[in-house]
This record gives C-alpha cells, structure tokens and sequence, in this order.
C-alpha cells in the first residue's frame, strides 16, 4: 500500500509544472473575476490548453483525448490547481462532449467534437426545472414531434452563463406515459433558434451567472436528438458519478485552507494574530483534518477507477464531503474577515479604498458557495442513495 | 417571576407588527434598499410620528423611557419584518450614547430632532486593525487651545453615509491597546478635514470609511470625561447588543416560519418536502434554536436593570454566542431546504439571511464573546 | 418581564434551606450510592420528607399536598439539588400516585395513597416492553377477564428497582380489536401474586437497576383497575408532558457544572490545570450557554404553567435539549478523567488505592447518561411530536 | 498509487477473518473476559502458534517484519471481531519497545519468548499527574554502583498483573517536565519493593498500578540509552498508535454494521426502523465516519515508512483526532438507534463502545492530538 509516484509519473508532473507556469494563469484569473472580460478570458485560456492538447485530456485518443492514466489526470489537476490555473467550463468538455462521443452518432461526433475543443461553440445546460429539483426526472418540457423536427416548450432553469451559450444540451419529455424516466430524450438546441428567450437569475451573493432559459414552440430537427429516443436520461446519468466526485473539488479547498492560513497569519487580534487563537486554530485544523481524508477518500476512489471498477455510490460521499468542507472554509474565512466579511466593493470602493483585500471575496464566496450543498444532487439525495445503494435501507 | 408583557409593551408589540406587516412587504424593502440611503426617509418619518424613535431615550431628553423589554418587542419586530432603516446606528448608537453621557441641554436638543425623526447619526467606533477589541484605538485626537484635533481613519461606520452628526471614539493619551485614554467627540458630518469612503453592506445598509486629517473640534464636543471614553462606549454597545440579538431572533423566526411554510408547498417525488422525516427533524432544529435563543434572550433582558454586574455581562456574552452560532444554523438551513430558491435574489431568504450575518458580526462575533466570557470565568 | 422572588418566596427559600442542612444530605447519598444499602437509605429519606410533609408538596392538599405555588416549587427544587438531596423515587409518589388521586375510586384512594405517602408500598411501572419501545401503545402484555379477576399475562421490560418492590402498575391490553391505544387498561399488581418471576438486566456502567417482570396466568381483581377498561392510555399519557419536563433534569445538570469547573480546575496538564486550556474551557462554556438558556426555559414553561397554560409539546423540546446537555456534562467529565475514565473501582481497588476519584463515577454516569435520549420517548420521538403539534407537519 | 494488499497481507487478513469468525463469538468474549487474566490464555497460544505475535517484529529478533499495512490488516480483524487479548500491552508496547531498542542477544532471546507465546509484558510509562503527556516523569531512578534504584508511582499498566516483565520509564536526571533525562528499565515482575495495585478497565482488561519503593534494577537492564529514553518510547507509541486506531476502525465497522442490520429488523410502529429517512440518514453519517476514518488511516500507513517525518507526525496527530471524534459519534448513534436494548450487558453493542471508548483515551484522545497538531503546524 503506497501512494509513491513513478518516475515517469514524476517527470510528467515537471512537465505540467512547467507548462502552467508558462501559461501565466493570474492573467486569466484576472480576465475571468471580470463579468465583462469573463468570455473572453475563458476562450483565450481555452485555447492555450487546447494548442498544447490538454484541453480535454480525459476524451478517448481517437476524439482529441491525451490517453492519461487516472494517476495523470490526477497529478494534472493538483498541479493546475496549485498554481492557481482556472478549470476549463465543464459544459462542453466534461457533459456533452463524452455524451456525444459515447452516444451519438457519426454525423453528430463531426459535427460537434470539433467546436467543444476548440471553444468555437459554447454550450450550457439544459436540465432543472423550477418543478423538478431533486426529482430531475419529473422534468416537464416537452418535444412533441413534428415531421422532421421536434417542437420543444418549457422553461430550464439554473442554466450557468447561457447568456453566452451558442448550444444548448437538453433533457425533454418525448413521452407522458409510463415511467417518467423512460419518456426523456437529449436534444442538442441551437440557442438562436426562434423561441429562446434567456432571463437572468441574480443570485444573493450579486453575481448573475445563472440564467432561466423558455422554449416558445422551438423547432428542433430529431437529427439533433442524441441515441434513442426515451434515452435520455441514462445518458445524462452516465456521467452524474464522475460529475459528484469532481464537485468535492478536493484540490481547490486544499489551496483554499493555505490561503485561509495565511490570511490568519496576518489578521490581528489586538497583540496577536488570529492563527494563534487556539479556538480558531482548532476550527481551522478540524477542516484540516475532515481535508486530509477526503484528499486520501478520492485517491481511494481514482485507485479504484484505475482498476476499472466503478466509483459508485463512494462519489456521493465524496460529493457529501466536500461539499461540507468547502462550506466550513467559507464560513471560517468569512468570519476571519469579521464585520469586513458583509463588505461589497464597487468600483468607486475598491477593496484598497475600504483597507481590506479579502472580505468581498469572502462573502461572494461563502454565498455562491451555499449552493455546493445543493447542486449536482442534493446532499440529502446523496444521503439517501447511499442508505438504498450502500446499506441497503 | 413573570414573562408576559405589560399593557403597553403588548400595545408597542401590536402597532409595531400591525403597522410593518400593512406597510413593509418583502418588496417594499427590495425598493428602499435600492435607494441611495439604504432605506426610505418617508418611513423614517412615519415611524417617527409613532413615537418609536423615542423608546430607549430617557424622559429628561424627551423619551418614552423605555426599558430592555420594550426594546426587545420593537427590535423583534424590526427582525421580523426584515425592515431596512437605520435605528441601530442613529437611535441606539448615536442617540443613546448622547443619552447616557448625563444632562446637557445641547444634547438634549440634538436628541430631540432625533426623536424628530430629522437627524441621521453615526457612531465612529471600529478600525481596521481593532478587529471586535473597542480599545483597540489609533486615531489620534490632540487637545490644542480651545480644541481638539482628530487624525486617522474609522471603517465600517454605519449609517456614514447619510449622518448629519457622529460620534467617533479617538485617542487623547496612552498606547493604542490601551483601556484608558480613549475619548469621544462629536463632529459634524461636513467638517472640514473630514472624508470619506461610502459602501454597502451585504444587507443592503450604507456604511463609509471616514479619514480624519487634522479635524477640529471645539472641547465641548467632548463627549463625557477626556480619557473616560471607553466605559461609556461600552454600556451603549451593550444595550445595541441586545436589541440587535432580538431582532436577530426576529430573523431566525422569520426564516423558520418562511422554511416550514415552504415545505408545506415545495413537491419532490409527488410529496411535500415536508413529508419527509430527516427534513422534519432538522426544521425541529430550526424551531429550537430559536425558541433557545428567545430563552437566552428573556434571560439577559431580566438582568438588564443591572447592567454592570457581572450577571448580565456573562449573560449578553452568552447570548451573542448563542444567537450566533444558532443565526447562523439558522440560516445555512433556511437556504438549504429551500434548494436553489434560497440563493436567488428575488426571494426574501437570502436577504434575511444576510441581515442576519450582518448582525452576528457586529460588536463581535460567537467566538469572540465566547473567550471574553471564558476570561470572565477565569477572573471570576 | 423580570424573575424577581416575592418576600414570601425569599422567606420559603430560606426555610427550605435550613431544612436541608439540618437533613444531613450527605448521609443518605451515601447510602443510595450502596446496592446493600439503597432501600433502606430510600425509605429513611422519605420518611423525613414525610415527616416535614414535603414528601409529595404537588398533590392536591386534600390528599397529602403541600399546595405550593409553581415558583415554591420550583425554589424547592432549587435548593433541593443545590443541597444535593436526593430527590424522591418518582414511581409511587410522582407517577402512579396523581394516576390514583386523578382516575383512581375513593376506595383506591384510601387503600393506596397513604403507603405511597409513607413510602410503605414501594412502586414500580410496568409500561415497556421489549416489542414496545418508542411504540409503547402496541404492548402485548393482555389481562383476560376471569370472573372478578383479570388473567394477566406477558412481559415488562426496563422495570426499574422491580426487585424491591411491593406493587406495580402496569399498561396491559383487555382488548385486541380496534385502535391499539383504545385497547389499554390500568391495573395496579401486588408484586407477590402468584406468576410473577421478577429477572434482572445488567446495564453496561455495570449495576443492576432494571428488571424484566414475567407475568403467567397471575391473577389480579378487577377491582384493581384504575377507571374504566380500554381507558388505561389516556391515563397514563397525562402524565408524560410532566415527566419530560423533569427529565430535562436543569437543576442537576447545573451542579455538575460546577463540579465540572472545579475538578477540571484541579486536574494537571503539564505546569497548567485543564481549564486553563483554552479548547476545553470553550467546550466547557458550550455547555454552560446551552444550560443558561435551558433554565430559562425552564422558567418560561412554570410561567406558562402557573398562567394556567399546558405545557404541551415545549416540554419535548426541554426533553430534548435536557438530555442532550446532560449527555455532553457526561462527555466532558469521562474526558477530563482521561483513561482514568475508563477504570472500575472495587473493594480490593478503591477509588483512593487507584489514586482518582472521579473517574469511576464519570464512567458510571456517562454510561447510564445514555439512556437519557431514548427513555421517556426517544428525542427522535420528540422531534416527531413538535414537528406534528407544533410545525403541523 | 497503490491501495490493495499483497498477496501475503490478503491471507493474512483472510486467515484472521476466518479464525476470529469460528473460534470467536461475542459469547466467548463474554467468557473470556471474566477470566482472571481478562483473556483466555489458551487462545494465546492459538494466536501464537499462528505467527501473530511475531507480526510487527524484526526478523533478526525472530519477527515476520510487518510493515504498518500488516499490522493495520491484523489489529483491524481485532476490533471487528471485538476480541479481548493483550496483543497492545505484550506485542506492540513491551515487544516492540524492546525490538527497536537496537541488536541485543538478551533482548532477542526475551522476544523469541514472547512471539512463542511464553511471557507476557506491560510497558509503564503513565503517571498520575501527567495526563497524556509522556514527558510529565516524577518517578526516579537513582544510580548507585552497579543498578539503578527506582522510587516513584507509574499508573494505568495495560495487562500490569499479568505481565512476567514490563518497562517503565524512571527519570535519571532533570525536572519533572524535562523531554532529556527520561531513562527505560526492564523489571521482573516479582521485583522485591514492587507492589501494585490491580484492577480493570471498561473494556475488561486489567490493568494496574506499580508502587515503586527502591526497586534495584542491574544497570545492563537500562533499555538503549541512558536519558534518552523519550525517543525510543514516542516511537513505540506512535506505531502501537496507529495499531489501535485500526483496531478502532475495525470496531466502528462492527458497530455500524450491527445497527444497519437490527434497523433492518426492529419493528415500531409496524415497519422496521430502517424505513425512517431520519435514522437513515444518520446511519449514512455512521457509514461515512467510518469510511472517512479508513482514509486518514491509510493517508498515515502510507506515511509509516518514514516515522519521524513532520508529514507521518501529522497525519498521525489527525488520525488520532479523526477516529476519537468519529468513534465517539459511531458509538453513542449505535447506541441510540439500538435503544434500550444498547444499554445491556447481554449485547455486543455496549462492549463495543467501550472498548472503543478505551482506545480514544490511550496515548492521547482527540482535543490532545488537535493541539499536538496546532502547535507543529505553528512551528513548521
């Protein structure tokens, strides 16, 4: 029992090392925290990733792919977040992309693959509904076909930057009857399509990344439609486990709680600092503690996966957990910056006007981060997946 | 031993929840909070009129004397209503504090356009660096002849902003941790020398930094005793605690009301989420942690006639603490369960929420209040 | 709004006072803490109380009463515990006895209440049993009419101190059909009818207190029956609000506080004492604010009771909250014993021999402690009653 | 990346599953226990003969050397199967004590008898008055020509009256606090001026405590060298540590899975009470505590390699922290959910949770080792 990385696992890493340095990352960072540069930085660092082929590295060789190993991607991922690299937008890359290429057909594998990788198409998300939450599978838009197409109406909603998105990937109702699992199909829709209309959602924490999406009698060709009719919803949830073992986002709260140290290591509490407060540093190392076993939960489930067996219920616990994690390091941080924490920066009171660098960004994301509990299957879903799945309650 | 309010604190309750409930809808704050100020000037004068400005002040300046118990029924209510206006900052801050400073008659008169309704004040007491300590103070004020002259910078003052007057906490002598040689000043919002830095805070509220360069003030802006300030700070901070504890209950039951009713409604599965057993139990949390904080609360407000004794210090430490840690349980649960809804703008959840993160970090936060009753213990 | 005692209340606390230190308290704690000695330490104890006529202060005057105010009371109780006093075995005086006076006939009356009194006839309850946990009303225990006579038959479990006791009363079932609560009757047992075989069950912190009692064919005169037959339930149920409210234990929990203080002041970390250490004494201050605010709650169901109000469904969440702190006081003390907390002292190994003289204890209460959330209706039963009554869910 | 076993480590988890599963119901544990000894000393020897005993051990000293995933895979089938042997006290503190003390035809020949089943051994190294702290040493021993003497009280001998020979640590030289000065003696037993004081544990162990009154021990019996001993003893505990928090996790598993299976069976209310969403849920946090505590248990076995390493020292302190805080947790819901029936003797679920309880007390419960780790954080 080891975790000792190979030798060419290791020079792999310089390599990455090497690159993301190169890269210079904090330019894109920079880009992407402004909403008017954020598309922009988002393609620029898109192409940059995509020009050195890593752009989705976890695709099969055949469709662009880089052929790493579980321990690769793994490396890959700690040594992007470490120096501050942003994620690539999962929407295209990890959602629609492995779904066209795992299910679609030739036609569609041509016509899609190419503008996912290269950033030239944009794509979001089409699942939510206001009525279905936690019951995705009792979503309401409906397609009913006619002649060649389908005619899509209904509203999706929580659609992340459709504000941006060229296409949309849709879960709709092609069927009422039976089981309501087995009437929904996956579209591929054009957002310029006549009907679209986009709303945005402010979400508390001031930002607008979230969006309602309406169909109006949108007119769709069934050659959009991904595989079998009925389908959809396996395909969609083929790819729900990987998706909660990513949102644990182990990496990102393992920077996070550095940060926190330091930020600690300079609040001052009369004579002291706020590291040396015993209470918040026990706080401090009882996120430390619950992150050094999810760091060692996911090795345990990358291990698995490189033994070809399935991750499973075991991501839900993942998700579980690192959502909790995520949300204590928010709320430590946010209380670090005490009354600083509620502060909102404008461009006529920049953090340097107020005299504190952290306390915005402490909010927005304490606020942003109340949603880590809810999205990608609720945590109490995720409980009850593992009372059925795991201890069979 | 008696819990149950008098005549007219059950009066004061009623007026108060009858007039916000017909007058302050969820929307209505959404459109105050978006002006300027933070808040409506027409409803400031309208609860003016009924006398509200006027509860905690003193008879001899014009007040409705009012004790712990009335100002716990109005703050309450405040919570309840999520009403966004400025009585912390004028009235129990900036008023208060020229209330308790003794009789003066210029005081007396300012108080009186207070209770008018017609001045906005603020109390200048934070720094950066001061974290929650009070006596954590920088600013510096240097008596010269027939004044004083203020220098440094107060953050987070609320209400700056809009305040016609405030009161600002600055050093006269000793070292810059020091108890003693903290005084304070009155200073008009206009004084020359005098800028500031405006801002928001997440529950909508305008605050400012203000930068004192070389500030005048005439000696009889000193407030009470040079060097004395702290004490006088502390017992204003004090009383400001426990009214923004109560209408931090207010939040809580708002939130746990607005929870409960939404899972009545709220359908997953073809039930109500309300149906099932592990949310039910965790909106039973919900209703404790507010019907705890309530008990904490009668407790301090019981103990409030005394407000030096070691007693009511121990309890308003520990219901901060309290009101803390279950605001904040509170809260992270009303969003929860209300999924996705709870992160939008547009409902009224995450506003109480924020109200409610605002307030459990004034005047320090849980873990601060839990180390200085811990302290207390230790010297006790 | 204020908690002040009126003149009379000063002066009653006083005499209470002086009451308990002329009862030499101490002696009589010594003497329940003895297997060997507790009967008879329990009876000598009451018949002080009897003889100062505080035995049974909130029965109706006319049977035995004090007729206290609930603030007399309440300052009783006070004093009681701060006295450390043992309180009364509630069976006989606290349970089956405002069951007799409330529901019982006149003959009942006289026959029953003077022993309780006296503490001649020591009670026990016969409610639970294995099959009936959380689910008390689906008892199987049945008593078959036989002329005058009921048959009674099955099995109590948890029957606390049956091995001392002279009667018992009991929940059984004189009808199968219908509603199971409707089905329930009370009837007192004298505990040397034939058929009755009383067997014990040993606890985990080691005594025996509790008892299975066995019932076969024993014969019991109907004239035993408390009120009319299948009435049993309402009966009993009018006593359990009372009884949560006591569970809650607020009084005791605040002299373990104390005691807590004060040994963790004494017990050594290195140079420094354990309450110098700044993670345990905030843990320690959890607990306090948890206790500050639970006494008021306290105070605010006597208010309400004294206005006349039902405690009602207040008195599961004191329930709730009671024994919660209770549970964590336990925690913290086995966990300031340290692995002395884990140590069994015996007569070849006293507490003195061993050189710690609270670890034992700390183990015994902790142990024992965990029965406070699961008896008197389980706290997850208590969640259930507020979340119906109180949250109408 | 790696977390399989070898083939060898497979059959010996297979081989100690099977053994306990057939030779060792919760009855006889039962049995055993009440046993004089604590331990059925027949069942010793069975072990023995198996080749546990020499598990952790060097070969040169006769041992299998087993690396810290062998013995997590042996002391994991220990806590599941809930057994009562002195494998800690014998094998991991005296045995080992003596293994790591460097090459020593006597000390060798000593372990051949240990790992042959023969002696059982006791490590002293707890006072009073220290708590967990191992440097805390009042105990003296005093040179005088060819031994030393040794005066003091060593408290809390794990398996102290039934051990043949133990090792107690004795201060040579500075202050009662002091890391240097602290020295190990090996003492027979029967040693005139050794008394002890016996008794047991929750878990049903026995233990004692040693009166040392001028106890002469022959200088070739100071353990490595002299003064120096705190090294040699933290390295023992830190392995023994980990040992017993496998253990610990066996047993959380066992209590997990126990509740699982009589929730499927409990009846209340007409359904089982498996079928509560409430009660699910919080079996799923049972499930996770235990699953959580496996992978900080893996993350320090990972780490085992290289001891002394700051990396191994905290991942040792957090595992030390993590499966204190989650046994705990597991223990009192198991109880809970069993109800009434979990506080009996007669089922396995009480016992469990007590020796688990033990185990989070031995070398450090959880706020210690938080400290511990506070305090190496500060100083890396």
């Amino acid at each position: 029992m080891d975790t000792h990385l190979s030798a060419d696992d290791l020079k792999f890493r310089d390599d990455v090392r090497l690159f993301f340095t190169k890269a210079s990352p904090e330019r894109a960072q920079q880009l992407l925290k402004n909403p008017s540069t954020f598309k922009q930085g988002t393609l620029d660092w898109q192409k940059q990733l995509y020009e050195q082929g890593w752009v989705a590295p976890f695709w099969p060789t055949q469709y662009g792919g880089a052929g790493w190993s579980v321990t690769q991607s793994y490396i890959y991922e700690r040594e992007r977040v470490a120096a501050n690299a942003p994620d690539v937008l999962p929407f295209g890359l990890k959602m629609v992309g492995p779904v066209i290429y795992t299910y679609g057909n030739e036609e569609q594998k041509q016509r899609f693959l190419p503008g996912i990788l290269t950033g030239e198409t944009w794509w979001c998300q089409g699942y939510s509904e206001a009525g279905s939450g936690s019951d995705l599978a009792s979503l309401k838009t409906s397609a009913s076909k006619d002649g060649d197409d389908y005619l899509v109406n209904g509203t999706k909603i929580w659609t992340t930057h459709a504000q941006h998105a060229d296409w949309i990937f849709c879960l709709v109702r092609t069927d009422q009857s039976g089981k309501p699992q087995n009437g929904i199909s996956f579209l591929l829709i054009d957002m310029k399509t006549p009907g679209i209309t986009v709303s945005p959602i402010h979400s508390i924490n001031g930002v607008h990344s979230l969006n309602e999406v309406h169909f109006d009698n949108v007119r769709v060709p069934q050659a959009n439609r991904i595989g079998e009719e009925g389908k959809g919803w396996t395909y969609a949830k083929s790819l729900l486990a990987h998706e909660r073992t990513a949102i644990a986002r182990v990496a990102d709260s393992m920077r996070r709680l550095e940060k926190l140290r330091q930020l600690a290591s300079r609040e001052t509490q009369g004579r002291s600092v706020m590291i040396d407060d015993p209470v918040f540093h026990a706080r401090f190392t009882n996120i430390e503690v619950e992150l050094m076993a999810l760091e060692y939960m996911e090795l345990r489930v990358l291990a698995a996966v490189a033994n070809n067996q399935n991750p499973g219920a075991e991501s839900s616990l993942m998700k579980i957990k690192g959502s909790e994690i995520q949300q204590s390091l928010h709320e430590l941080t946010i209380e670090l910056a005490g009354v600083y924490g509620a502060m909102e920066t404008t461009e006529s009171a920049t953090a340097a006007d107020i005299g504190h660098d952290f306390g915005n960004q402490a909010r927005q994301d304490f606020m942003y981060g109340r949603a880590a509990t809810i999205y990608g299957g609720s945590n109490e879903i995720q409980k009850n997946i593992i009372a059925k799945h795991i201890l069979g309650l | 031993m008696n819990f149950s309010l008098t005549e007219e604190q059950q009066m004061l309750q009623d007026s108060a929840a009858r007039f916000i409930g017909q007058n302050y809808s969820f929307e209505r704050r959404q459109k105050d909070t978006s002006l300027a100020q933070g808040f409506d000037p027409e409803l400031w004068r309208q609860i003016a009129e009924l006398g509200w400005l006027s509860v905690p002040f003193s008879q001899q300046n014009g007040g409705f004397d009012g004790d712990a118990t009335d100002l716990m029924v109005l703050m309450e209510q405040f919570g309840k209503g999520l009403v966004a206006l400025p009585y912390l900052p004028t009235i129990l801050l900036f008023g208060r504090l020229l209330d308790l400073a003794g009789i003066n008659t210029s005081y007396s008169k300012l108080l009186g356009q207070v209770i008018e309704g017609n001045i906005q004040g603020s109390l200048a007491f934070m720094e950066r660096q001061a974290r929650y300590q009070l006596s954590d103070v920088k600013t510096e004020a240097v008596r010269s002849e027939q004044s004083f002259v203020i220098t440094g910078e107060k953050a987070l003052v609320l209400n700056g902003p809009n305040c016609d007057k405030l009161i600002v906490s600055a050093r006269t002598s000793g070292g810059q941790y020091d108890e003693e040689g903290i005084s304070l000043f009155l200073v008009d919002a206009n004084a020359s020398g005098l800028s500031r830095t405006d801002y928001r805070l997440m529950d909508g509220q305008t605050v400012a930094n203000f930068y004192f360069d070389q500030v005048k003030v005439p000696t009889e802006q000193l407030i009470g005793q040079e060097g004395k300030g702290l004490m006088l700070l502390k017992r204003v901070i004090d009383q400001a605690l426990l009214g923004t504890c109560a209408e931090a209950l207010g939040l809580m039951h708002r939130l746990t009301d607005t929870t409960i009713e939404y899972s009545k409604v709220r359908k997953q599965f073809g039930v109500t989420i309300g149906s099932f057993q592990a949310l039910q139990h965790r909106m039973v949390d919900m209703f404790t942690a507010c019907e705890q904080t309530r008990s904490l609360l009668f407790r301090a407000v019981c103990s409030a006639a005394s407000m030096e004794t070691n007693e009511h210090q121990k309890n308003l430490h520990a219901l901060k603490v309290l009101t803390g840690r279950n605001g904040k349980a509170v809260g992270n649960e009303a969003i929860q369960l209300h999924g996705g809804m709870g992160l939008t703008d547009e409902l009224d959840v995450g506003h109480g929420v924020k109200r409610l993160m605002v307030i459990n970090s004034l005047f320090g936060d849980a873990d601060f209040h839990q180390q200085k009753m811990v302290i207390r213990s230790l010297e006790a």
